[in-house]
């Protein structure tokens, strides 16, 4: 499949910005800076940005509890990112929804989701709205190996296949749910396999090399955009980090680790790209810092960024509603912020 | 009585009004679009005598899809979670979906597609989302159909900020108030009560929109306050009849609207008779009727001259045999006892 | 498959008194004698008791909102059957259930269910019990092809595949669910293909055919029962009546339902058997009759039994709950009936 | 207090103390078993040194692995529907399968199998079926956890009759209570908080079980009563405590049972200070607290010398940002400020 020299620099840029952003959480984690729950996606880049090549400002996509990667492949702000991870007042969501709910709908990215199984039926509805419009919008929904047993995942796959919805399912498998393979979990253990039930196309792709992410998913966008309805993409790949920051990963090795590292896929993009005269060492070289620089401001923007007001905790629960029921119950009506 | 009711010059069916609401919205608005399972039916078929072979399982939507086609009425396989979450999904895209889960008891299966997604995303996304999505489904026994097909469970939707819920009692309040929900930008859960659909009374012809929010006086008195829901208002009215023919002049109030709630109208009614009865076809834990005694005993306490009195079922599943169901649900009799009570 | 002259009379006769049940339940109900939702399984009894004459008692069966001839099968005794139907404190559920939540758990008969995909689930646990205590029990877990669809059937499926429980999973493609067929809503259009996608063996047979249902059941049965895990079986079959009572049937012509009532299971189980010379029409003849009056008798003890005391209502929610906590914030505790 | 806990002479954290209750009861009966996600770990590895490599998401059940093996304690897939229903069946034919949902706002991808499977099997069966299980699962806020993993919502469960629903404040009673909940022959909804589990305290050894459906006062006073429920006991003694110091004598009466509730217990208080406070973390509409607050209205209204105050959260999801959700946990200090606000 082509690719232009501005796609190979904009998706190895992506993919870099998306390692440093989590390597920075990683360490400021660590570091006790972050509250919560975070999921980092540092080793599956390749997934978010070969699919999110092919997408357009309009195209929508659908994300999981590790969704940082998704939002900076489809182009949502790195500052508000960043904010919204520290609670920022400035954040994506106004630091309401933290690292599992990031979202900007206007760049068409429907949220990060901390319910395993919750995307794909909202893709499905997505498609719904391209399809009764008559638009040719793709919406690409991810979800992990552990997401591919959840029962919404194939009733999504059903509808978005009676229906012919322009979805594009990618299972991340990643190897791991929690600490749980799906060589455990996953009866018959091929996931690409149990798509073709739904009668819809369905590859299982090596998820670590950007050009075999680019080159599938641009078939399988395609085929949505044409009308030709969804198709389904087991990409494999590996997370680096545990499950969450605090995870001490006990459940896999380090000759495991040390494997996938070895083909790690912004390495490997480099390598291929620079073999093959596509891009030289310096101009990537250049996109690493850029990409380091932009981490560093978004970061300080963060730090910088105050914390919400405390009477936000009443706003945008609904676009209208009463004041004074959004605290039932009491005189006066709203005690504490009003 | 609202004015607007008295102004109404014709009698339909609760199920006419309804399917005349969603008819409207859908002429008003090429957005909306109506999901469910069998709402047309024969989806499969090019049949021309199998088109509408159903129009939803008691009839409600019969005949829009002559009207709308087959891609705006949608049928749906047995799937809740995919297509109420697909309704959130194209809800939050440009659509303004109308999903029927068929019975209110299957929100099992696909809750957290509406309180986790639906009626969190707005506020998870800072304010950058809406979602005008409107889940119709149908409440209440007394259909003879056992304890998976007749909960009322409204309640477990009011407990979660982030959906609207709305149970109409009268043709005229379902027409007005879908249609305001439909063209609401917050999910709304519409319940209507199957033992209602049969039951007629004048609706307004044409546009008709009943702000969400707003309690109605149904009956006007002075002695005693009857807070009812949907079916129960009936009930309510029935027995403030009797009431009457005993000399005690009972106000029924109908919520109509559970969330939000009108507590203005409730309270004023409370601090006027300063008795409280509340009747609701609702499970009683943890319900409605417990947020109206607990608005009553938080705001309303030095008005109250007795204490409330609850009318609901047991702490039951509802039974199938005539005989326990007839017993399960809130009776006149009961009303009339329990208002009868806090006069003393 | 052997199959004894004994085994064959018992399925005779189960069939026989399948169809009885269900006509006289049509009759009753157009007569305006049965109160609520009724779905009939008549045209289906092959399948039901295809499975069923591989169990024992002590196997255990889930079922659906078309559960009676499950209930048949399984050994539920009919007076009791038709008493539940009928709101009688004499029913199987003392009336508490009705014609749709028919069971008998000391039959192994866990439920008849009014939530479609509600059964699947369940049938898994009750092969855990199987598989934990080491017993040899197998589980058929009935549904129709509507609940295909439903994620918890899916989920149903992957537990039973990963965990090799001894669950057999029995799709009844009746052709619809509902007026819905699943031409329209099953992507891919094959129900067992879906189900190996699973790991599991899987089939369609001709669902109207009692031996074919028989020896298909019984090596599933039997490969459920040597520990070897989940099998997948398809039958389809027909219904001869609509959804439920009270169902017009606009959603099918004429010409269909003469096709399936031209391949009638209890015709074709008399012809094989008596042109096998295996039974006599006599012997078939004896079993018509008795199972008439098994089913007037039934009819007459339904009629004769009385209601439930209203009393009842506040019974069996719990094992154990305070009595006044049944009836909270009331003045005194329990208003009507204490 | 009762005797009972100030018997105890060891301390404990209350994630031990669960800890405990779980191994006790899988000695004493083989029928125990436990399922849920990663409550082991790498359940796919033959590798020794990944045996219970979680011991659950926040280390609840780490350790039981080696004692009852990989049958009895079992990871599953994410599949709540499936595994939460397998929990029900398996608990129809004769397990008592203790079953880890592990956040309660994951209730809703499986509600079905918990409120119209085994809520009602019993009932629906006339009798016929005994539902042995519990489902364990973590509530609360305060975690940085944001609106899906930060709910409390037992009120939705509370709802459902032929559930019952527990919420430990203290080590002790969640030991005493998981095992009386193991025991306990209905379907029982377990809530741990997940900010108490690294709270220790006073735990008896042995076999220790606390009958369901009893509240604990868990300090006594004459002039308020303030009812709580979970960590907000908590909060509720830390209110209690500033109080004194202000002269003022509150209650704390500790729910732990939700449903069945002890209203005896609750009444009596009520009755004795003739003032009420609800501090309860669930949201607040069709709430445990509004039950409260109702059993003043409708069985203690003469004794109220004041209108009953709701601490509560508000009406809204569970806001991420730090200084959002601690204005939404029910302060000590709103507590403070309602108890004194019931004295005028
Ligand atoms: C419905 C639901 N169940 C369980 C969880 C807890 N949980 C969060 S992430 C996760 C593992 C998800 O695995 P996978 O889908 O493979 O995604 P990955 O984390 O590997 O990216 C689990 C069990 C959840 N958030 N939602
Ligand atoms: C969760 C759920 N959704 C919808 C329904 C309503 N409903 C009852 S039966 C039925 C059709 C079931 O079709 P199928 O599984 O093919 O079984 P059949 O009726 O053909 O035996 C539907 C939609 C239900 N009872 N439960
Ligand atoms: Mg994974
Ligand atoms: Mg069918």
């Amino acid at each position: 499949m082509e690719i232009s020299r501005d796609k190979l620099l904009w998706a190895y840029e992506r993919m870099r910005l998306i390692r440093e952003f989590e390597d920075r959480l990683h360490t400021d984690f660590a570091a006790g800076k972050i509250p919560g729950f975070v999921h980092l996606y540092a080793g599956e880049e390749a997934v978010a940005v070969g699919l999110c090549a092919h997408l357009r400002d309009n195209d929508f996509i659908t994300s999981t509890h590790r969704g940082h990667g998704h939002c900076i492949a489809k182009g949502v702000d790195l500052r508000e990112m960043m904010a919204e991870i520290y609670g920022k007042a400035t954040g994506a969501c106004k630091g309401k929804g933290g690292s599992m709910h990031i979202a900007d709908v206007n760049k068409g990215m429907l949220g990060a989701n901390g319910i395993v199984g919750g995307g794909p039926p909202l893709a499905c509805g997505a498609g719904l709205t391209a399809k009764l419009k008559g638009t040719d919008q793709v919406t690409v929904c991810f979800f992990g190996d552990g997401a591919s047993n959840q029962g919404t995942t194939f009733e999504g796959l059903n509808l978005a296949g009676i229906w012919k919805l322009p979805v594009v399912f990618v299972c991340e498998n990643n190897g791991y749910a929690e600490t749980t393979s799906p060589q455990y979990s996953v009866a018959g253990q091929d996931i690409a396999a149990r798509a073709r039930g739904f009668g819809m196309p369905s590859i299982a792709i090596d998820g670590l090399d950007f050009f075999a992410v680019y080159e599938a998913a641009g078939e399988a966008i395609a085929r949505a955009r044409r009308g030709e309805g969804p198709t389904f993409i087991e990409a494999q790949t590996y997370r680096y980090y545990g499950h969450f920051e605090g995870d001490s990963v006990r459940y896999r090795n380090r000759e495991e680790e040390e494997h996938y590292r070895s083909r790690d896929c912004l390495y490997r993009f480099r390598q291929t790209a620079t073999a093959q005269g596509l891009l030289t060492e310096a101009e990537l070289d250049a996109i690493d810092a850029r990409a380091r620089a932009a981490i560093n401001e978004a970061s300080q923007f963060a730090a910088d960024s105050p914390m919400p007001d405390p009477a936000e905790l009443l706003t945008d629960v609904y676009v209208d509603y009463p004041m004074a029921a959004l605290w039932p119950f009491q005189e006066p009506a709203v005690p504490v912020y009003r | 009585m609202t004015a607007m009711v008295e102004e109404a010059v014709r009698t339909l069916s609760y199920r006419e009004a309804i399917n005349e609401a969603l008819r409207l919205e859908m002429r008003r608005d090429p957005t909306v679009i109506l999901m469910g399972e069998d709402v047309t039916g024969a989806s499969h078929s090019e049949d021309e005598s199998h088109l509408d072979a159903w129009g939803g399982v008691l009839g409600v939507t019969k005949g829009l899809v002559h009207e709308f086609g087959r891609q705006r009425v949608r049928d749906t396989p047995i799937t809740e979670s995919g297509f109420v979450g697909a309704g959130v999904g194209a809800a939050a895209t440009g659509l303004r979906p109308v999903v029927e889960l068929m019975f209110i008891g299957f929100m099992g299966v696909c809750l957290d597609q509406i309180v986790n997604q639906a009626a969190k995303m707005r506020y998870m996304f800072g304010g950058k989302a809406r979602i005008p999505l409107v889940i119709r489904t149908m409440i209440g026994a007394g259909f003879r159909a056992a304890a998976q097909h007749s909960d009322s469970i409204y309640s477990t939707f009011v407990h979660f900020p982030g959906l609207k819920v709305v149970a109409p009692a009268t043709p005229a309040d379902a027409k007005g108030l879908l249609a305001a929900a439909i063209r609401d930008d917050d999910p709304v859960i519409f319940c209507e009560h199957k033992l209602l659909y049969d039951v007629k009374g004048p609706v307004p012809e044409g546009e008709y929109v009943i702000p969400l929010g707003q309690a109605e006086i149904k009956r006007e008195g002075g002695d005693v306050t009857i807070v009812a829901i949907s079916r129960m208002v009936l009930h309510a009215l029935a027995a403030a009849e009797r009431l009457a023919q005993q000399g005690i002049s009972a106000e029924v109030v109908d919520l109509r609207s559970l969330s939000p709630l009108d507590e203005t109208t409730v309270l004023e009614s409370i601090r006027k008779t300063g008795r409280l009865v509340v009747v609701d076809e609702d499970n009683p834990r943890c319900s409605v009727a417990t947020d109206i005694a607990t608005l009553a005993a938080t705001q309303a306490l030095e008005f109250l001259n007795a204490p409330v009195k609850l009318v609901t079922p047991p702490h039951t599943p509802v039974p199938f045999s005539p005989t326990l169901e007839d017993a399960y649900i809130p009776s006149p009799e009961r009303i009339v006892a329990a208002a009868r009570a806090t006069l003393g």
